[in-house]
């Protein structure tokens, strides 16, 4: 079943062209999330690294995954800076690594390519679940998602459940107390607040369940 | 909003644009990337390079502090953001003279990231790079090592300056700007939010008339929100935090740094200054040498930061010897 | 209000207490009156003492630039307000050295009134004071001798200051502090209010999202207000008063300052700074030295004024001549 | 009449003890009209000065009027300082000085301290009446006090003439341009707002009529 189920290249791209205006809608409220319990600016970092995603989307298209998405992940690394470009830069990269070129991939290798780029969060960021970053969202998520495949779930239906764990992560941030990140040093003030880094996170995810067909 | 820009988001490139034509007898951009400030002078035969770098926001840290016998470089982020590991490595080129170079910053995650990045591919070309994170923010952390870099950016980075000016070698270089980072302690007050220029907004909410002790350089929630208490009480407030945290004792020689984060007037932190004075005075810890005025912002923030760092023979001589940059010159 | 002060009527005296302490390497109080600020250094042997001042609340100006090579003495008064008679006259008695004294201050009723009773009872004592006042707000007034001092304070206290150091009498000092003001032109914007320590309210009133072409550095009002726009717009206005006031030709070498009127970032100053080097370009007119930063304030007012002052060889030479202060150092 | 009519140095006293309260009563009054065309100070710069002289009044007490009010215009004139403190400052050293080192005074002579004071504000300020200034309350004022003496009015209703006349014209200054002073070069926008000097002018003015009997 799940090697049938391709994604190619036409839904990748469009994914990232929802993503790009994801962000640029929700640019507001993710930096409003982050007045709360950072400095006010992870809206304002993901538009500026996506707007040149955008600018430069057109360029890349006729090449590989891999190609597509180091580009992305290298836009990231150095327009965004901060703590979500070189955590979401490396995401990208190691995401595309995983599709080892190709022009598709099936739902196997699409599971890699998400299992390699949260890796990369880690072993970029050092956080762990329950320290109130994005990994809340992305770890469970995965977990979840590698759950589904295990038993067998349907492609769109497994994906379903990568956002949902990642959703419902992403809210276990609001009762926490922050351990890395600039909300580190909040103490219990953080508590009561969504992670911003989470909630992008669920974002993304949600771009590619949205094109998934 | 009532900030003078263009379009939010070309604020950093506009500023780096100004800023190298103003001060053009000090600086340049670095021609392979417009995000390194370079000086002049740079590369330093027979010098380490000083590079120090991070968000954008808080001028004249850190591109002020390039010059002579001061920062090679400055590697310039978003607003409040780390600049990216590419940049952090074009520094390394732009400056590099064949003794390595020391990357100097604020112990904030993205931008540890970054750097961490930056010094890898530095690695890779063969090119030794140090990294000393300043960790001055008494109230960011339990942890001497989580805690965040703050004003006292300012002192460590001319210390490691004028150490490297001086010839040493990147390990004397390095152990000089540790030891001014492990005698640097700083905490600060806002009586104000700063304008983010993308949004127009204040990057957190806080209400005319209340005070927040403690409060980052990003905006970074402090210790506690509290009516507006007179200056000498705000004052008084800070030190009881700053000096059992060293502790800074009878006997002890310091230098003090009374910062404005931004909008708050000469007058204000010559008012602060004085109490801050009088506390020592009545400690009997000796003020060798003074700082007040905007040396590490956050935009237009209204508040205050107090930093004292504990001298010795070494860190007095460094600290006095003669720099000139944009916006720091001893003669 | 958002100020960090104790009793609004201790403002002055313990800004001074504070900043005489700061900056004690540079500066005293004289002993025979708590407003006049002295150089360390004064009085100067053979040279012509140079006295500035006026209100509080214009930090760095006056205080700020007195120190070795600049002015000697800083008269100093209440808020937004002259200094008294007497002071300015113990300032005479405090630097001269036998060669007479220059008074450099901005152009407003109360400082002409106070700072000419001082020149008259340093007369009865039988010693010369020359006055020089500044007039470079080209929208203050048609007539030039009508016209206010704004940030060009600092270009024609500059002048003075160095050549007096390099010891010309006061006759000829008059005449480069007076040729500086003659080619010196300024004029401002605020984008917001001061606060008034006292009353703890705005000393006028300005909605935000609003500005003020022209407006004054005690807040007297300017030529138009309106909305806000973009920084460059803003430049390009002011530039199209300042530029054919002089009038600045083609060929011409200018000075230029972009001023923070207080609490404008060093951000927003250098992407004003870009437009007003793009327009100078544009028109031939060549930059020689430029200054950006807080030089002249109102207290925590928002806002930015560009001053351009024409140059000659000497004035040149003039300007580069090495000071030190607390806030002004050149090496 | 007017030589029986003696003011001593109580109703003097009296007098600035009144100033005193009234311009600590006035102070925001003062500033509110200072920030509408000046820079927002005048109640301030005045109330610095007056609580000097609250301070030092008894020790000046026993010395005759001259003394007492060079006083009064020397810490003015030191503590005040901008355009009010040499302006207020003179007024009240020559008011004294026509006081020829008395304890008391009789009306006429009471008439020649105004006439000095106000006078020595024209040599200062070098204003001409309808330019914007105090003097635009005071000269009207004393040629209103003048003219009512000459016409041998009982002693108190000349000076409610004065302080009438005074009133009227500081009034006047309201639609006018302002010719001296900060106001000068707001043009046409200082039109509709009364000169704070002239309203502090006239404070003081009525401080001299309560206390008259
Ligand atoms: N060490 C880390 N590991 C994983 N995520 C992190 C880490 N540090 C920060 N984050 C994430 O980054 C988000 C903040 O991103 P952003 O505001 O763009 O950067 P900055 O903190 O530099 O302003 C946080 O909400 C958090 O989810
Ligand atoms: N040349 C002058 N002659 C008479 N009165 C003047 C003159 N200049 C100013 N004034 C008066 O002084 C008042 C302002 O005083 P104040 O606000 O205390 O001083 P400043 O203008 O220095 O802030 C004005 O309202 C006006 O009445
Ligand atoms: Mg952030
Ligand atoms: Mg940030
Ligand atoms: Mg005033
Ligand atoms: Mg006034």
């Amino acid at each position: 079943m799940y090697d049938d189920f391709i994604l190619d290249k036409d839904y990748f791209i469009k994914v990232v062209e929802d993503i790009i205006n994801l962000i640029e809608e929700q640019r507001d409220y993710l930096t409003d999330l982050d007045s709360a319990i950072g400095d006010g600016d992870h809206g304002f970092n993901l538009s500026i690294g996506f707007r040149e995603v955008k600018k430069n989307l057109k360029d890349w298209q006729d090449k590989d995954l891999t190609f597509i998405f180091k580009k992305v992940g290298m836009t990231l690394l150095s327009k965004v800076g901060g703590a979500s470009g070189p955590l979401y830069g490396s995401f990208f990269i190691k995401f595309g690594e995983a599709a080892q070129t190709k022009n598709e991939v099936n739902f196997k290798e699409f599971y890699n390519m998400f299992k390699a780029g949260i890796e990369a969060i880690e072993f970029r960021g050092k956080a762990k679940v329950g320290e109130k970053t994005m990994l809340d969202a992305l770890k469970p998520g995965l977990d979840a998602f590698k759950d589904a495949i295990e038993n067998d779930l349907e492609p769109k239906q497994a994906f379903e459940k990568f956002v949902e764990a990642a959703k419902k992560g992403a809210e276990s941030t609001i009762p926490l107390v922050a351990k890395k990140g600039r909300a580190m040093r909040l103490g219990e003030r953080a508590i009561g607040h969504l992670d911003p880094g989470a909630a992008s996170s669920v974002m993304i995810l949600e771009a590619f369940l949205k094109n998934m067909t | 909003m009532r900030r003078l820009i263009n379009d939010p988001y070309d604020v950093v490139e506009e500023m780096l644009e100004g800023f190298c034509k103003a001060h053009s007898k000090y600086v340049h951009l670095y021609e392979n990337d417009g995000r390194v400030v370079v000086s002049n002078l740079a590369p330093v035969k027979g010098k380490v390079g000083i590079i120090i770098g991070g968000g954008s926001g808080h001028e004249p840290l850190f591109l002020g502090y390039v010059g002579e016998n001061f920062a090679d470089a400055a590697v310039i982020g978003n607003i409040n953001t780390s600049p990216s590991p590419e940049s952090c490595y074009n520094a390394v080129k732009a400056v590099d003279a064949g003794k390595g170079c020391l990357y100097l910053y604020g112990n904030y995650a993205g931008d540890v990231m970054n750097f961490d990045m930056g010094a890898e591919m530095a690695a890779e070309e063969g090119i030794r790079v140090e990294t000393v994170r300043v960790t001055d923010d008494v109230c960011s952390s339990k942890n001497i090592e989580d805690r965040r870099g703050v004003a006292g950016d300012f002192f460590v980075f001319k210390v490691a300056g004028a150490k490297a000016a001086m010839g040493a070698d990147l390990d004397e270089v390095k152990a000089a700007a540790e030891k001014a980072n492990a005698n640097t302690r700083s905490m600060g007050v806002a009586l104000s939010s700063a304008t983010h220029p993308a949004t127009g907004k204040p990057i957190f909410e806080m209400e005319e008339g209340d005070m927040e002790i403690g409060m980052g350089i990003h905006g970074e929630p402090g210790v506690r929100r509290d009516k507006l208490q007179k200056a000498d009480k705000v004052v008084e407030e800070i030190m009881s935090y700053i000096i059992p945290d060293l502790p800074f004792i009878t006997g002890d020689e310091v230098a003090v740094l009374v910062n404005s984060l931004g909008s708050t007037p000469l007058m204000d932190l010559h008012i602060c200054y004085r109490k801050v004075a009088m506390i020592l005075e009545e400690k009997g810890i000796k003020i060798y040498r003074s700082f007040v005025g905007p040396y590490a912002t956050t935009m237009d923030m209204i508040g205050m930061s107090i930093t004292l760092m504990k001298l010795d023979d070494e860190l007095k001589q460094l600290l006095d010897y003669p720099c000139s940059t944009p916006y720091f010159t001893i003669k």
